[in-house]
Formats: C-alpha cells, structure tokens, sequence
C-alpha cells in the first residue's frame, strides 16, 4: 500500500503515535480505564440506579446501609452501600466522578486558554509585554494554588448573588483551580514560542507579510501543542485531585451534589467508625481516574518525545 | 553580582506589593471578622464599634495603605483570633513548618533523584516501570486521604509513630524550636514528611529521569564514552550534574509549593507551623494573620528563588558571564 | 583483499552489518561494509548525508545507540576482536586506543567543567598518572593542539573558547591517552570555511606525529583530497569504492563516484551546468535490489537489477563495487 | 487507702479538643473553649453544677439586697490566695467586674444592666443594676475575678484590645486563683497546668494537665485510640461506637445546653431567594407543614447515630421555662404536610436558600442536608448554601438569609435568654439574632416585664405565655439538643459538663 | 541593465546591553553590536549577486532588512526604484509579493505540521492572488516547475528528503511569481549532489523566469558558479565588490585573497592550502581602522588609524588602503 491510497484513518493508524500507544500495554489500559470512567461518568443518569442529586429521591433511614445488606430500617439493599445521608454509594460515584471530570477537564481547558495566549503572545512579542506577563506568572507562582483557590472562593461567595452560588459553585471551582495552573502553560508555550518564533518557516510567513494572529495560531501553535498536551494530561489528574483537597478544606462543590472528592473527604470521616465503603470505593474509583490519567500522560510524554523513541 | 541581587530586590518588592495589594483586595470577601471576634451576646452597637476600631470601614486603598505603612516597619498588627502580635505568632510556628518542609524537601530530593536516575538509566526494567507506577499513586490519590491513612495504619493498628503533634522540641536561641534533637520529635516527623514529601519525591522524581534522559542524548555524554570514561564517572559526574540545573528550579520552587501545601498535611497532623495557623486564619478572617502569611510566603518564593538563581551560578558557569540580567 | 600495501592492518572491517528493528521491519543501516586502516594512514570516508558514515565509526567504538546493533562482520584491531567486546573492555579500548572526534565542538564539550578538568579526568582514566602529571599533560596536548598560552587557559571553562578553539580542545581530549585509531565524523562541518583548514591541519599533524592512523569522515571532497591517503565512498549503507585518493578522484569507477565528483562546483573549471544525479539515495527500508545505485545510475544494465555487486579490484589496491568494472569499465 | 494512694501520686492527664483557648485573658473572649481552660486558672463568683445549678466559687453567698431590689450582694470566700500569693479581697471583685464591663471586654454584654460595683468591705461586693434583675448572678458563671494590682502591675488593667497594636499582658500569662497554675503555654500547641497547691478547695486527683487541640477529627480519635492521649472531647457521633467497643477506653455522655434549630424569615414581604413574589414563610399553614415534613428521630437515628435528644422547642431541658409538653414533638406526617401546602396555596411548592454553617455544630450541615431531603418531598426545594461560620453568622446578623439552622445554648439557664436575642423585635440591644424576623408587640412587652419582674412565680408565668405563642406561631424548626461525649482511658472518671466545660478538677480515678 | 535593488549605507545596530540596573551600578554604557555598517551595493535585473563572508559576517542581517525580517538601522533599500518601508501597509503589499526569500534549513523552513499544498499555497492566500481550485491548480504547476509531482501535495514535509524539501521551499517562494529571490545559504545544508540539483533548478529558473537573485553563501566554488557578481564581507563591512570571474583571478582585498587560498583543492593540483591566519575579532568591540587588520599580512600602521573607504578598483571596488596592489603578492 503506498501512502497515497492509504484512507485517512489507516494513516492515523499507522501513525507513530497510535503505533507507539497500540504497543504499550499500560497505556492500553489506562486508556481503557480512563475511557470506561469517562463513559460512565457521561452516562451517569442511565447508568446510576438513582439519583444522588434529587434529594427527593433520598431517605435518611437508608444512612449507612453496608453493601449487598439490607438496612436494618428500611430494608433496601444497595451494591456499593449507601453514605450517611442515605444516597447509595454507587450513583454517587458515578455521578460524582461526571462533576470532578468536568471541573477538571474545564479548569485544565481554561488554564490551558489563559496559558497558552499569555504563552504565546509573551514568547512571540517578548520585550516589556513578555517582562510583564511572566512578572505576573511570578506573583500568581508565589501565591500557591490551594491559596489562590481559596480566596477566589471566598471573594466568589462574597461577589455571587446567593440565588447563583450552588450553580456557580462549580464554575467558581474551575476558575479557581484553572487560576492556578495556568502559569505552567504559559512558561512552556512561551518557551517553545521562543524556539518556533526563530524558525525560518515562521520567518517565511513574515516575510509574505502574514499577520501576527494568524501566524501565531495557524504556524506557531500547531507546534508547541505536544508539550502543551503532556501538561494537560498530567495537570487533568492535579485537577481532580485539586478539587478533592478543596472539599477537604471545605470548599467546593455543593455538599448536596458531591463529587469523587467530596465524597472521599465524607468517608474520611467513617474510617475509624467501620463505614469503610463509603471511603474505599470512591477512593478506588479516583485512583484508577488519576492513576490512569496520569500514566496516559507518561506515555504520551514519551511518546511525543521523537529523542526517546 | 550585586546588580542582579539588587534587581530581584526590587522585583522581590514589587512582587510583595502586588500579592499584599492581590490579597487586601480578596480579605474582605472571605467573611466577617468581627462575627467571630465577638461573643454571641454583643448587640448590633458594640459590633459596629468594633469595626469602626479595627478601621474595617476604611476605603480599601486606607486599609491597604495602613497596612504597608506598618508592614514597613515590620509590624503586622495583633492576630484577631490568638490576640498575639502577628510576627511573634508567625515566628514561632516558623520553625515547626521549616523542618518539616525540609525533612520532606530532602526526603523528596534523595529518593526523587535517586529514583529518577535509576529510573532513567534503566529505562525498560521492570523494577523502573513498578517505581514510576507506585509514584504515581502518591499523586493520584488527596494528601489529605494519604495522611488519614498513614495516621490509621502507623499510629491506630501498629501504634509505630505518633498521630500527631511535633513531640517535645527543645529551643535553640530565641527564634528556633527544633524537633530533631529528641526521639520524639524526630519520630513525629515521619508520617507528616511522608505525606507531603510524597508528591514532590514523584515529581522530582519525574523531572530527573525526564531530563536524564535528554542529557543522556547530548554529544557530550557521547563524547564522554567515546572517551572511555567509567559508566560511574559518566552517569553521576557528567549526565546527573548537567540534569541538576533544570532539577534545581523546580525544586527550588517545589520548596515553596510545600510549604504551601503544609496546609493540609499541618491540618491532618495537627503540626504546630503555619500552615495550621493559616487555615484557622481563614476560618475565622484573622486578616492580619492571613496577610502576613502570604507576605511570607511572598518572601519565601522570592529568597528561593534568589538562591535557586545563586545555585545556577554556582553549576553553571556559562551562566557567570552573560546571564545577570535575564529573569525566567 | 590484499592491499599493496603489506604491513598488517591496524583496523580491519570484515562485511559489518548494522541493522535497526524497528516497527517498519528491520533497517539494513550497514550491509556488509568491509575496508581496512593501515597504521599511520589516513582514510576518508565520504557519502551523502545517511550514507552509514557516521554508523560505521560508531559500531567500530562500540557506540551504536540502542536499537542499534550490528548483526554480522567482524572488526579486529590489530590481533583483537573488538565488536563483541563485553562493555567493560570495550570501555577500556575507548579512548585509550581508539579516540573519536565529532561533528559539533559546541555541543562536544560539557559545559559544566572545565577544560582542565575533562581532560585531566580522561587521561587519568586510561593512564595510571597522578593529578600533577595529568595536567602536566593536558597543558601540553593543549599546546600541540594550538591553543595560545595553554598553561593559562586550560581552567577555562568552554564557552569561553571560540567554536575552532573549542575543536581544538575536542581533538586534544581524543588524543588524550594517545590512541593507535582516531576516528573523526565531520571534524569540521560545523566550522567556518576559513578555519577548517587549520583543524584538519592541525590533526593531521598530530596523528602523524604519533604515528596514529586517521578514519575521516566527511562529506567534502575537498577535505578529502588534501588530507587522506585513501578514501572510501559509502552509498546506501554499502562501500560503492575503495582506494587511494587520487586514483578514486582522478579516475572514479563507480558511476556514483563520478556523479558525486561531477557534482561539486569548483574555483577553477566553471560549466553552465553542475553534473547532476537524478533522485534521491533511497530509504534504508526501500533499497532496490541489485545494485542499491541502480535507479539512479546512467549505466544500468539488467544484471544491476539483479545482482549485487561486490568490491572488486579494479586497479591496485582500488576496488569497486560495480559490474561495470567487470565488463571492462565505462 | 485508695484515697490516699490517688492523692499521693502525681497524676498526669493529657486532654485533647477540637480547638485551642484563644486567650488567656479571662474577659476579652467570650467563647467556650476559652472560658473551659480559664476555669482552671481562674475563678467566678459562682460556678456552675454539672446538673445546671449555680454553685459557690469566689463567692460562698449571694442575693438580692433586701432593701433594694436592684443591688445584688456577694460575700466572699475566706482565704482565698492568688497564684502569686496575694489574698483574694473585695477590690479584686469589684475590679475584675469593672474590666469586663470595660469597652474592650467581650464579656460586658452579659453585665449591660449594671451600673456600679461597690465593695463595702473587703469581703463583700455590691452590684447595681438599673432595674431589678432577678436572674442577673446567672450570668456571673463565666465572668472570672483577677487580681487588681497584677493586672495593674503589668499594664493590664483593660481587656485585650484589637485596635491598639500591643499584646495584652494577660493574654499569654495568668495569676488567679483556680486549681491550677499555668506552666507553658504555646497556644494551639500544648498548654501545661500544674495544681496550685494554695487552692482553697480539696486537692485535686490530677496534678497536671497537658492540654493540647486537635483540629482534626480523625487524628483525634486516632490520638485516643493510639494512647497518646487521655481525655478526648468533640468526639466525632459516627466513632463513638467504635470507642465504646475498644478495650480501655469508655465514653461518658450528656446533654448540652444547646439546641439545633432552623429558622425561617416570616416578617419580610417578600423572600430574598424564593422563586415566588411572596413570602411562604408568613404563612402559617407552610410554617406548620414544615413541622410536620420534619422527621427528627430519622435525624437522631442516621446523623446523630442516636446522639442527640430531638426536641419540639428551642431550648434545652435545663432552662428555666422548659416542660415536657413543650418539649414533645409531633411525629412527621408528610401526607398531612402536603395537604397543608395544597391548602396554601402552593401546591406547586417554591424553592429557598437554606444557609448552614459548615464548622460550628456537630454535623451541621448533614443535618441541614437531611432537611433539604425532607422538605423535598412537601415540595420546597431547597438549595444548601454551606459555609464557614465567619460567613455563615453574618447573614443572619445582617439579615441576608431566608432560612438558617442555628444553634443556641443558654448560658444564664433562663428562657429569657432566648427571648431577648431571638425573639424580641430588633431594638436596641434586643433581637440581634432575631433572624426570624418575628415582631409581636404582645411578646416583646412580655419580655421586657419579665427582665424586671422580681416575683419568680409571676415572671415564670410570663415565661409560659410567651413559649406558648410562639410554639403557636412556630416561630422556630427545632430539631434536638446536643448531647455531649467525653472519651476517655478506663480508669477516669470525668462526668460531662452541660456547658461543655468540663473540669480537670472533677476527675476521679478508679 | 537596470538596477531592481538598490542599497545605500544600509546599517544594522543589535541593541545587546546589560539591563538598566546593571548598567549604572557597573558603570557600563549601552553596547551595541555593529552587524552591519554602511552597505551599499546594488543588484541589477536578472543577476545573481553573491554576498560571502564567514560566519558572523552580517550575511543573513543584510537578507533579512532586504526581506523586511529586520529593520534597518539606517541607510536605504529601494527596490525598483521604490523606497521599502515595512511599516507602510497598502503599498509594501504591492511591493512585498515581488521579492521572496528561500532559506538555508529546509528543515526549519517548513512548517512540519501544514501539508505541502498549504505551505506552497500560503503567499498566494496571504495575497490573495487566486481562489479556489487555482489555487490547487497552480500549486500542482509548481510542485512539478521544481521536480516534484502533483501528488506530493497532500504530504507533510517530513516524508521528503533535504534536497525535495528546499523544491518545497523555492515552490513557495515562486507561488507569488515574484522578480527577486533572496538565498540565504539555500544549499549549505544539503549534500553536496542534491546541491548540484538545487543549484541547477535555480539557474533554469532564473533563465526561465527571469528571476533575480541574492546569494548568500559561506562556499567561494557556489559563488563563483552561481554569480555575476560577489560582495565580500567582512565584519559587517563590505571590503570588496567584483564581477565574480575576475575576483577569483584577481582579489583586490587582501581578505579576498585570504579566503581564496583556504578552499581546499580538490583538482589536487598540488596547491596547498594556506589556512586563514587568526580568528574574527568580537563584532562588539572591532578592531580600529580597518576591521582586518589584526589578520593581514599586509597591514601597516595607516590600517589600524584609518578606517578604508572603498574605492574602485579594475574589477570593481574595494575597501582597502592597498587596493590594487596586492594582486602581484604570491
Ligand atoms: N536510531 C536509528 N533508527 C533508525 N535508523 C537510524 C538510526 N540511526 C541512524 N539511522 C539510519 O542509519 C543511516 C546511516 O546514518 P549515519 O548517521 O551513519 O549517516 P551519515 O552518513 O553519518 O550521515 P550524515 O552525513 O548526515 O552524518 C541513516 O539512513 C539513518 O537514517
Ligand atoms: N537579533 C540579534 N541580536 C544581537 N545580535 C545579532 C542578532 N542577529 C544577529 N546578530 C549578530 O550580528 C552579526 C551578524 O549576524 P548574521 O546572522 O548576519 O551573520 P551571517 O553572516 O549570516 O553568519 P552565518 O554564516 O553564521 O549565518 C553576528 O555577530 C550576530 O551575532
Ligand atoms: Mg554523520
Ligand atoms: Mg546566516
Ligand atoms: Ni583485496
């Protein structure tokens, strides 16, 4: 088969990095993994017996139910157990799994928007624009992140009409996670825009007289987007740790919507009491999500480094 | 020399000023000071005094502009909560945070480039893969969690190591508390440098084996062998020394991250430093604690990377010709 | 093979092969490739860019990067086998007998120490020597090499020296424990015309000297012409033609050898038109049969297509690896 | 001999809590943890029992001056010593009464009537009131007496002030006359008290005391259970069952002077964060549908694991004005809830903000969380704002919250209490945590009658008529009061206290 | 023949001090680098004119101001009698489309994530010069002009070599049908046989276009095959400008002479090479008077005082204070 008959997608087959990922067992499975995770997540309300979130839908009484055994009151066994406000610890996962997906996802997105623009126009204008944006990454630097997301909490509780707040909660979260990340992004766009800037393809754009924009968007981009990728993957699993800890310390989602980590910081407080289901399964469900985020991201590091293949 | 220590002064002050600016601006969201400074009985009049005493009515610029004034000459007001003057209180929860971000800075650091060496020279081995694997389960699951776990495990099942506290700590001069020089000081740290020493140790680790692998590439460690130089003097003499310079940023600024992440692990462990004092500081709006925390934490980013600039100089001596000026 | 030259060899390679598994089948980088170094010569080595040049003079010190690996032939070093070597022994002939130039002083040289300490730390690894005689030295091996006021200089680190300066100190770490071979891939691609001519110069010298025997590897004909005694053309990872440098630059055999000399522009004779080989060299994993020049070669014949040719003499001690040679020449 | 023995050994308790005395000022906080550690320091005139009586401290007698009923007359305890030594005389009252009355003091709410203190002699103290104020020594069981010319000695002669820059001697040292003597003190580290052995009282069986706070909950069962401390209070309800079952270690419970109890704006026109353009809340039909959504035994069961004592008013058994008929509660009747709703007028429901703190109340917000479930099914939809306490009071300060859970003890153990901060219309120093926005003229001058009525049967009276209009109104949503749970070694006896200031001294060994 | 560019004292000052702090405490004053001073050449209509010069010599700085990359410091361009000034819109666009730039890496110069066909394609879409199915069509005509084939269109650049990669870049640069190409090194990065390929390409180009040429070019034998005429240039500053048959046989400039003598000989006709003497000074801080001095063996005390301007010589012009007679010394 020569490359030209080849259809698209056997090229994209073919392709090293498919090539290197079909080969890599770990990668197979963690992105198997996260793949299974993410579709459960998705289809949460298909899926989940209940619905954790309708608080209608809840009983007390079924509190702390182990798994596979009937509550002592009402009778109603669940898989998984229920938590201590009765909602059954499997919807939940899943349910929560599909809001810390999703908070991370956005607030690594939005770091990545913020990052790669400030990257991007700092590396390729450089001079005082560039002194400036990187003076500011160092003030965002010495605040460290759970800070900075604490107090973008706080001033969102204090700006955020109460109407809005549980909606806006989770976009709070995003904003104050992504915050804090967004700095990373930045140093290495602006890094590799430095190295890109200098080429002669993007000499060759400037020399017909191609408009900054498009040349940052259209030829440096599409080049500084590997490295920018490897971060993305491993600040995803950050993220969803980031938001585990903020509910730790008692900000983030609505309580009456928990998310993996919300939940977690819940079965925290049964480990001594002999609740351990309530901390062991969603404990298992984020480590497998992180877990294999997080090895996604190592072998797409390796794999998108060409010196070590 | 001198310019460049001079010049990041400078920035050090005007980074200072933007996170005090930054954090003034953010103090007054984050709740009612005065709800928690005054007993349930005081009426709507004495809490109105209060605030008028405390200058909380001030314009923000007032607020933040006396806060400079004072901050300049190294007064940063009385803790709202602990009713202690700020500096003294911060002071002295110093130490406690200091070791403990330096047993797990090191811890980190020696197991992180040890790890990451052996990793990196042993790139396919199936010890290396179950170390890079088992890393990462120390950052795929909440620190918190972890300490919560060590806690049961070390201090409820095998009863091992304490679940709490810094021990007995002997004072060194007026400013330091130090837990190292009794067993039960040094046996308190364990579980809480754990804890927050295990993601930096799997980042570091991360970094080196990354770059290690980069320099094992480069023409001069080709060179090198090609020389015959031991595999020795190759690994650890040439390819790990030109590893450091990169390792030595992100640790520097890990450093930071830690004391910073202390937060949580102080809280979990009930450590005396200022991560725990922080936290409280929140709950209850202790704004001048709260102000004078991140100034410090300000001015700990600023002296690490002062010296992780130093430390440049010192490995790298291309660096001691051109580089001064340039920030990164 | 036999050369007219009867001293036995310093360096002999007997059809090295060099492959690279990788997922696209394994790569035939070296195909038998077979040439011998007398002690005290010089011999070029020239091809175009991923000819196998640079992989040949890895193989013999032993440095081919993972995947890498030769698959077949034999290289000796006087009475000593040296590509099976187990790697502690192979270390111990680096450097000490063989000694290795590269392409780019700039990225040669470590930059965290200093001259005097690179140089120090590899003479002391070969040589039994205490500190003060290492530097003793260094400073002279810096002083052959040309650099002024060595004594001075040497606790220079090396970015303060100048890229021709720099290769200098390169060549005095090569020759540091005084190898018998010293291979050097492109010494000087990454300099400046004007001073190329002072490196060559200055290694040239030195190994005749001390009686080493010199494996150049260049692309520039130039170089070749003025500093080896015979030269080796490479094509497609397969040595197209052997023999001493007037004879493969005056009468070139093989028909790529007289594109490849066609091709150069010089100051002396100017035509319209440079002679031109149509294509490209081929991928390592689509070599044609037969002949790898084949598609690309005005002589073609059918036996080309089929066959491969080996070396054979075609003059004293010139050999060829063309059927043209057999049928009596162009 | 078991007497002697426990006498003659030095007995070490290590006691761990959730949070740290902030001060060691007696009067510039006025805050539980605070006044728990200054009563080992320190003394009041009168202390209080474990059952909720007042008890003889500083003072060995004390009543209303039989010639003017707005004086109240203290004699003083003989022999009394200050840790430095000094004898404890009338100035040392009268001063110490000054000082928490001072404009720095957080104390001077509960001593906002008086307008004098007198010593006619050394050993007695007069104080005078603007009017009568029958119930006022209830509110001296936290006010601690220190010595004038220490205070004065070091500068210390006002309470803690934030404004003024400097550390208050006071906050950091202690001279009183408690049952013990500070030795160290690193605040939210460890504090060390050692028995005063000038105390006027029995010796105690513990001889010293290493205090240290917790935050944490986890690590502080794990503190217990690990052995590495003796005494734990705020025992997380969910452990307490694992504690009872672990070998050597017992857990004492008891009710605490706090009830849990959420509150609905019902004065506003209109609600702050309902989707509806009136205010469901003055209705009485949904005020009482509420009640009857609420399943308070369900909440005891799952959230308190049985840790509580559900209750029908808001206030604790041993507050004057407490009975059993008030305290009853309707079992929940969701049928009969929905029906009322129908019946006024939303059938459809409404949706509300309900704000709970996070960190004041043992599980605070699970409890709201449950009601949110609760009321789910009558049709409220209720979305849970949970926050931190320094946010969460503010809003019913200022009144920027619909609907709140509160939780509120009653430290002078008289209804009074209650009815001045929560029910009485906002005026003045009355009605501050009236976030119910309740104003009944009827009530307030009730109220007002009973802070002066001297004759107990008549006030008692005024007492019941208020309880009845506004358990009548439902004014509140109460759910329980708090019990209170002190795990401990075996082998220590230490009963628990209802203002949950338990007493080193009181501990007895087996 | 008339002149489509024109330079005049054309200037280039790199602004590499200290920042400001530094500045003042260790009582420096700014540092410029003087790459290029006072240029002045011209190119006439359909020439090639070759700058050469080693490395660091402000080649590239002179490519770069003519293309628009770089401004001046001082001095003119005019291209076809216009005045170029970049920071005019409207009417540099008209101008830019006339002149394009190949470049010396043909790995750097194409964007490794574009397809062949957009990278060919983008001056036409910057100019707006075609729509549609044009412009796949005029792609598919050019990629044939320089030897490749129509269906290359749809790959990406790392699936050809080096020499069909600078095809791609000259297609490029042809899309806009521009009058002026400048060269920067375009075939210093290829083999010497697929630079015989290049260089032919672009003289039929030139011959069939009509197309003018900047060659810039560190290789004397390119030069002198490819161009009319050379400049020379040394540390910035242009010391000779001949018509290039005869500054080979005659250089003017003892620096010309220099640089003749150290290309190697490849006709092996027993000329030895003489290596350049010295390195380049530091273009920060040059030599007084003429920049050569320190490195010509002719130099007298007149070279270190002043500075030479250029004057005319048999062959053209040079800048030296004996030009002309130096053509007589061995
Ligand atoms: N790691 C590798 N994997 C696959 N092929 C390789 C690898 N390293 C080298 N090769 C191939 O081996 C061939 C010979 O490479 P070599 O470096 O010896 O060429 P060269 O003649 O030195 O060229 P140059 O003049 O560019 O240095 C090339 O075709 C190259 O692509
Ligand atoms: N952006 C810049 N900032 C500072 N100095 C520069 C800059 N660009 C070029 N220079 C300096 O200007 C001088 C001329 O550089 P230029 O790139 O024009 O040389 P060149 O003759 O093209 O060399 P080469 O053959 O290496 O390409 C050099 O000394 C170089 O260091
Ligand atoms: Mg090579
Ligand atoms: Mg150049
Ligand atoms: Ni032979």
């Amino acid at each position: 088969m020569t490359p030209d008959t080849q259809s698209r997608f056997a090229r994209f087959w073919d392709s090293d990095i498919i090539w290197s990922f079909r080969h890599s067992p770990v990668a197979i499975v963690a992105g198997l993994v996260v793949v299974l995770i993410a579709l459960a997540a998705i289809f949460a309300p298909w899926l989940a017996p209940t619905n954790p979130y309708d608080p209608s839908q809840l009983n007390l009484m079924d509190g702390f139910t182990p798994p596979m055994e009937p509550n002592a009151f009402t009778g109603n066994s669940y898989i998984l157990g229920t938590d201590n406000q009765g909602r059954d610890v499997l919807s939940t996962i899943l349910y929560g799994t599909r809001i810390s997906l999703f908070v991370g996802i956005s607030a690594v997105l939005f770091a990545m928007v913020l990052g790669i623009t400030a990257g991007l126009i700092a590396g390729y204008r450089g001079g005082w624009v560039d002194g400036v944006l990187m003076r500011i990454a160092d003030v965002q630097l010495s605040f460290p992140s759970i800070l900075i997301a604490l107090l973008i909490f706080g001033v969102a509780r204090g700006l955020i009409p109460p109407a809005y707040r549980e909606t806006m909660a989770i976009w709070v979260l995003i904003v104050a996670i992504g915050l804090s990340d967004w700095v990373q992004f930045a140093r290495v766009v602006r890094g590799a825009t430095m190295v890109e800037k200098s080429k002669e393809y993007v000499q060759a754009a400037r020399v017909v007289g191609a408009h900054p924009v498009k040349i940052l968007i259209r030829h440096i981009l599409p080049n500084v987007m590997g490295p920018v990728l490897v971060i993305a993957t491993i600040g995803l699993a950050l993220a969803i740790i980031a938001e585990a800890t903020l509910s730790f310390l008692g900000v983030g989602v609505p309580p009456t919507q928990p998310s993996l980590g919300t939940l977690i910081r819940i079965g925290q407080q049964y480990l001594f009491s002999g609740e351990w289901w309530i901390l062991l399964f969603p404990s298992i469900a984020l480590l497998a999500l992180a877990l294999s985020v997080n090895l996604l991201g190592d072998w797409l590091r390796d794999a998108l480094n060409p010196r070590l293949r | 020399m001198l310019a460049f220590i001079l010049r990041r002064v400078l920035q050090s002050l005007v980074v200072m000023l933007v996170v005090a600016l930054v954090s003034f601006a953010l103090f007054r969201y984050v709740g009612d000071p005065i709800s928690t400074m005054m007993g349930q009985e005081a009426t709507i009049a004495d809490r109105e005094a209060l605030r008028e005493r405390l200058g909380l009515n001030d314009p923000f610029v007032v607020q933040f502009f006396n806060f400079v004034t004072r901050a300049m000459q190294g007064d940063f007001g009385i803790s709202y909560r602990l009713q202690q003057p700020v500096m003294e209180l911060i002071l002295s929860r110093l130490p406690a945070t200091l070791e403990l971000a330096l047993v797990s800075g090191v811890l980190a650091f020696v197991f992180g480039v040890g790890f990451g060496v052996y990793t990196a020279l042993n790139r396919r081995g199936w010890l290396s893969s179950t170390v890079m694997s088992v890393s990462l389960i120390g950052v795929s699951l909440p620190t918190f969690l972890i300490g919560v776990l060590l806690i049961w495990l070390f201090a409820v099942e095998l009863q091992w190591l304490p679940s709490f506290g810094r021990g007995e700590v002997v004072d060194i001069g007026d400013w330091w508390s130090t837990g190292f020089l009794t067993s039960t000081g040094r046996a308190s740290l364990i579980l809480p440098a754990i804890t927050l020493g295990l993601y930096q140790m799997t980042l570091i680790m991360r970094l080196v084996r990354a770059e290690m692998l980069e320099v094992l590439r480069t023409d001069y460690i080709k060179f090198a062998r090609a020389r015959g130089l031991s595999n020795r003097a190759i690994h650890f003499g040439h390819a790990l020394k030109n590893t450091m310079v990169p390792v030595i940023t992100i640790t520097g600024l890990q450093l930071g991250a830690i004391i910073a992440f202390a937060i949580i692990t102080e809280t979990v462990f009930q450590w005396p430093g200022v991560g725990a004092l922080f936290i409280n500081s929140v709950r209850f709006v202790d704004v001048p604690v709260m102000a004078a925390y991140l100034m410090l934490i300000a001015v700990i980013f600023v002296v690490i990377n002062l010296i992780v600039d130093l430390l440049y100089y010192a490995v790298d001596p291309r660096l001691r010709v051109d580089r001064a000026g340039t920030g990164h | 093979m036999t050369g007219g030259n009867m001293q036995k060899p310093l360096l002999t390679v007997r059809d090295l092969v060099v492959e690279f598994p990788t997922r696209r089948g394994n790569l035939r980088a070296l195909d038998q490739v077979s040439f011998d170094i007398a002690p005290g010569e010089v011999l070029g080595m020239v091809g175009e860019s991923g000819a196998g040049k640079s992989l040949t003079g890895a193989a013999i010190i032993g440095l081919l990067e993972p995947p890498g690996r030769i698959a077949g032939g034999e290289i000796w070093l006087r009475d000593e086998r040296i590509d099976n070597l187990p790697p502690e022994a192979m270390r111990r002939i680096r450097g000490r007998r063989i000694g290795m130039v590269f392409q780019d002083p700039l990225t040669s040289l470590n930059p965290l120490y200093t001259v005097a300490q690179q140089l120090i730390q590899t003479i002391r690894t070969h040589m039994d020597v205490s500190e003060g005689e290492a530097r003793r030295r260094a400073v002279g091996l810096l002083d052959r090499v040309g650099i002024p006021a060595a004594a001075r200089r040497i606790d220079d680190y090396p970015h303060h020296f100048s890229g021709g300066m720099r290769q200098r100190v390169v060549i005095a770490l090569a020759l540091a424990a005084e190898p018998e071979l010293v291979i050097a891939d492109e010494p000087t691609t990454a300099l400046d015309v004007s001073v190329q001519a002072q490196i060559i110069d200055v290694l040239k010298e030195i190994c005749a000297e001390r009686g080493a025997s010199v494996m150049l590897i260049t692309h520039d004909m130039g170089v070749i012409a003025e500093t080896a005694d015979r030269v080796a053309v490479l094509y497609a990872g397969r040595v197209a033609e052997i023999g001493p440098v007037r004879e493969v630059i005056q009468h070139a055999r093989h028909p790529y050898t007289r594109g490849l000399m066609g091709a150069i522009p010089t100051l002396e004779q100017t035509s319209d038109r440079l002679v031109q080989i149509p294509g490209a060299m081929p991928r390592l994993n689509a070599i044609p049969t037969g002949c790898a020049f084949n598609p690309r070669c005005a002589h073609v014949f059918d036996r080309c297509r089929a066959e491969r040719p080996f070396l054979q003499q075609a003059a004293p001690n010139h050999h060829v690896a063309c059927w043209l040679t057999e049928e009596g020449g162009a | 001999l078991g007497l002697s023995l426990a006498a003659a050994s030095a007995e070490t308790i290590r006691w761990a809590r959730v949070g740290d005395a902030l001060t060691l000022d007696p009067h510039s906080q006025n805050e539980g943890p605070t006044h728990t550690l200054a009563h080992h320091i320190y003394e009041t005139l009168v202390g209080r029992a474990t059952d909720g009586s007042l008890t003889p401290r500083l003072a060995t007698e004390w009543g209303i001056h039989p010639d003017d009923s707005t004086v109240w007359v203290f004699k003083l305890r003989e022999g009394v010593t200050f840790h430095d030594g000094s004898a404890l005389t009338a100035d040392d009252v009268v001063f110490s009464l000054n000082r928490a009355r001072g404009e720095t003091s957080d104390m001077k709410g509960l001593h906002a009537g008086v307008v004098e203190v007198t010593a006619p002699d050394s050993m007695t103290v007069h104080i005078k009131t603007e009017g009568p104020a029958p119930l006022y020594v209830q509110n001296l069981t936290n006010t601690f007496i220190m010595s004038k010319a220490w205070a004065e000695a070091n500068d210390a002669a006002e309470a803690q002030d934030f404004a003024a820059g400097e550390e208050n001697f006071a906050v950091r040292n202690a001279n009183g006359t408690g049952p013990y003597t500070l030795v160290e003190r690193d605040p939210e580290v460890r504090t060390v008290l050692q028995a005063y052995e000038g105390h006027w009282d029995d010796a105690p069986e513990v001889t010293e005391i290493i205090y240290t706070p917790i935050a944490e909950a986890a690590t502080r069962v794990a503190a217990l259970l690990s052995g590495e401390v003796d005494i734990v209070q705020d025992v997380p309800v969910q452990d307490i069952a694992r504690l009872e079952q672990t070998d050597a270690i017992k857990v004492e419970f008891g009710p605490e002077n706090r009830t849990i109890f959420f509150a609905y704006d019902m004065g506003s026109e209109k609600l702050q964060s309902a989707n509806v353009d009136d205010n469901p809340f003055a209705n009485p039909l949904v005020r009482e549908a509420m009640h009857l959504a609420v399943d308070r035994d369900a909440i005891r069961q799952v959230v308190m694991r049985g840790q509580s004592l559900p209750t029908g008013v808001t206030m604790p058994p041993f507050v004057n004005g407490w009975t059993e008929e008030l305290d009853a509660y309707s079992a929940p009747d969701v049928e009969r809830a929905v029906e009322l709703m129908a019946e006024a007028g939303y059938a459809d429901g409404f949706s509300v903000d309900l704000h709970t703190p996070n960190d004041r109340y043992l599980n605070d917000e699970a409890i709201s969380q449950a009601l949110v479930g609760m009321l789910s099914r009558i049709g409220i939809k209720v979305n849970l704002v949970s926050q931190t306490r320094s946010m969460h009071f503010p809003e019913i300060q200022n009144r920027t919250t619909d609907f709140y859970l509160l939780g509120w003890g009653v430290p002078t153990f008289d209804s009074q209490y209650v009815f001045d901060f929560l029910v009485h219309s906002t005026e003045g120093a009355r009605g501050g945590w009236n976030g119910s926005r309740y104003s009944n003229p009827e009530v307030d001058a009730l109220i007002q009658a009973m802070a002066t009525e001297t004759d107990l049967d008549a006030r008692n009276e005024m007492i019941a008529q208020v309880w009845a209009q506004l358990q009548e109104d439902r004014v509140f949503l109460p759910i329980h009061n708090q019990t209170l749970a002190y795990a401990m070694r075996d082998g220590i006896n230490l009963p628990v206290h209802p203002e949950n200031q338990p007493s080193m001294a009181d501990v007895t060994f087996d | 023949m008339t002149s489509l560019v024109q330079v005049e004292g054309l200037t280039r000052r790199f602004d590499i001090s200290k920042p400001w702090l530094n500045r003042v405490l260790e009582r420096e004053s700014r540092q410029f680098l003087t790459a290029n001073a006072d240029v002045s050449f011209e190119i006439k209509k359909g020439e090639t004119f070759a700058l050469v010069g080693e490395s660091g010599s402000g080649k590239s700085t002179i490519a770069k101001m003519i293309v628009g990359l770089l401004a001046p410091s001082a001095g003119h361009i005019r291209f076809d009698g216009q005045d170029m000034d970049f920071a005019s819109g409207a009417n540099m666009r008209a101008l830019r489309r006339r002149f394009q730039m190949i470049f010396q890496d043909p790995f750097a110069s194409l964007n490794p994530r574009w397809r062949v066909r957009d990278i060919v394609a983008e001056p036409i879409v910057t100019f707006g010069l075609l729509q549609g199915d044009e412009i796949t069509r005029e792609v598919d005509r050019l990629l044939e002009v320089v030897g490749l084939s129509a269906a290359d269109a749809a790959k990406f650049p790392h699936e050809f070599s080096g020499g069909q990669r600078q095809r791609i870049a000259i297609a490029r640069a042809l899309s806009s049908k521009p009058e002026f190409i400048v060269c920067d090194e375009p075939t210093s990065a290829l083999d010497v046989s697929v630079q015989a390929q290049i260089l032919n390409l672009m003289r039929d180009l030139q011959d069939e276009f009509g197309l003018t040429y900047l060659l810039i070019s560190h290789d004397l034998s390119v030069v002198r095959h490819m161009a009319n005429r050379i400049g020379v240039l040394y540390l910035g500053r242009l010391v000779e400008v001949a018509d290039a048959k005869r500054l080979f046989l005659e250089p003017q400039h003892p620096y010309t002479r220099m640089l003749l003598d150290a290309v190697p000989d490849l006709a092996l006709s027993g000329r030895r090479r003489k290596p350049v003497l010295g390195e380049i000074p530091n273009p920060i801080d040059p030599p007084s008077g003429c920049a050569f001095h320190p490195r010509c063996p002719l130099a007298q005390d007149i070279c270190k005082a002043e500075t030479p301007q250029p004057s005319v010589t048999p062959t053209g012009q040079a800048a030296c204070h004996f030009a002309g007679k130096i053509g007589d010394t061995p």
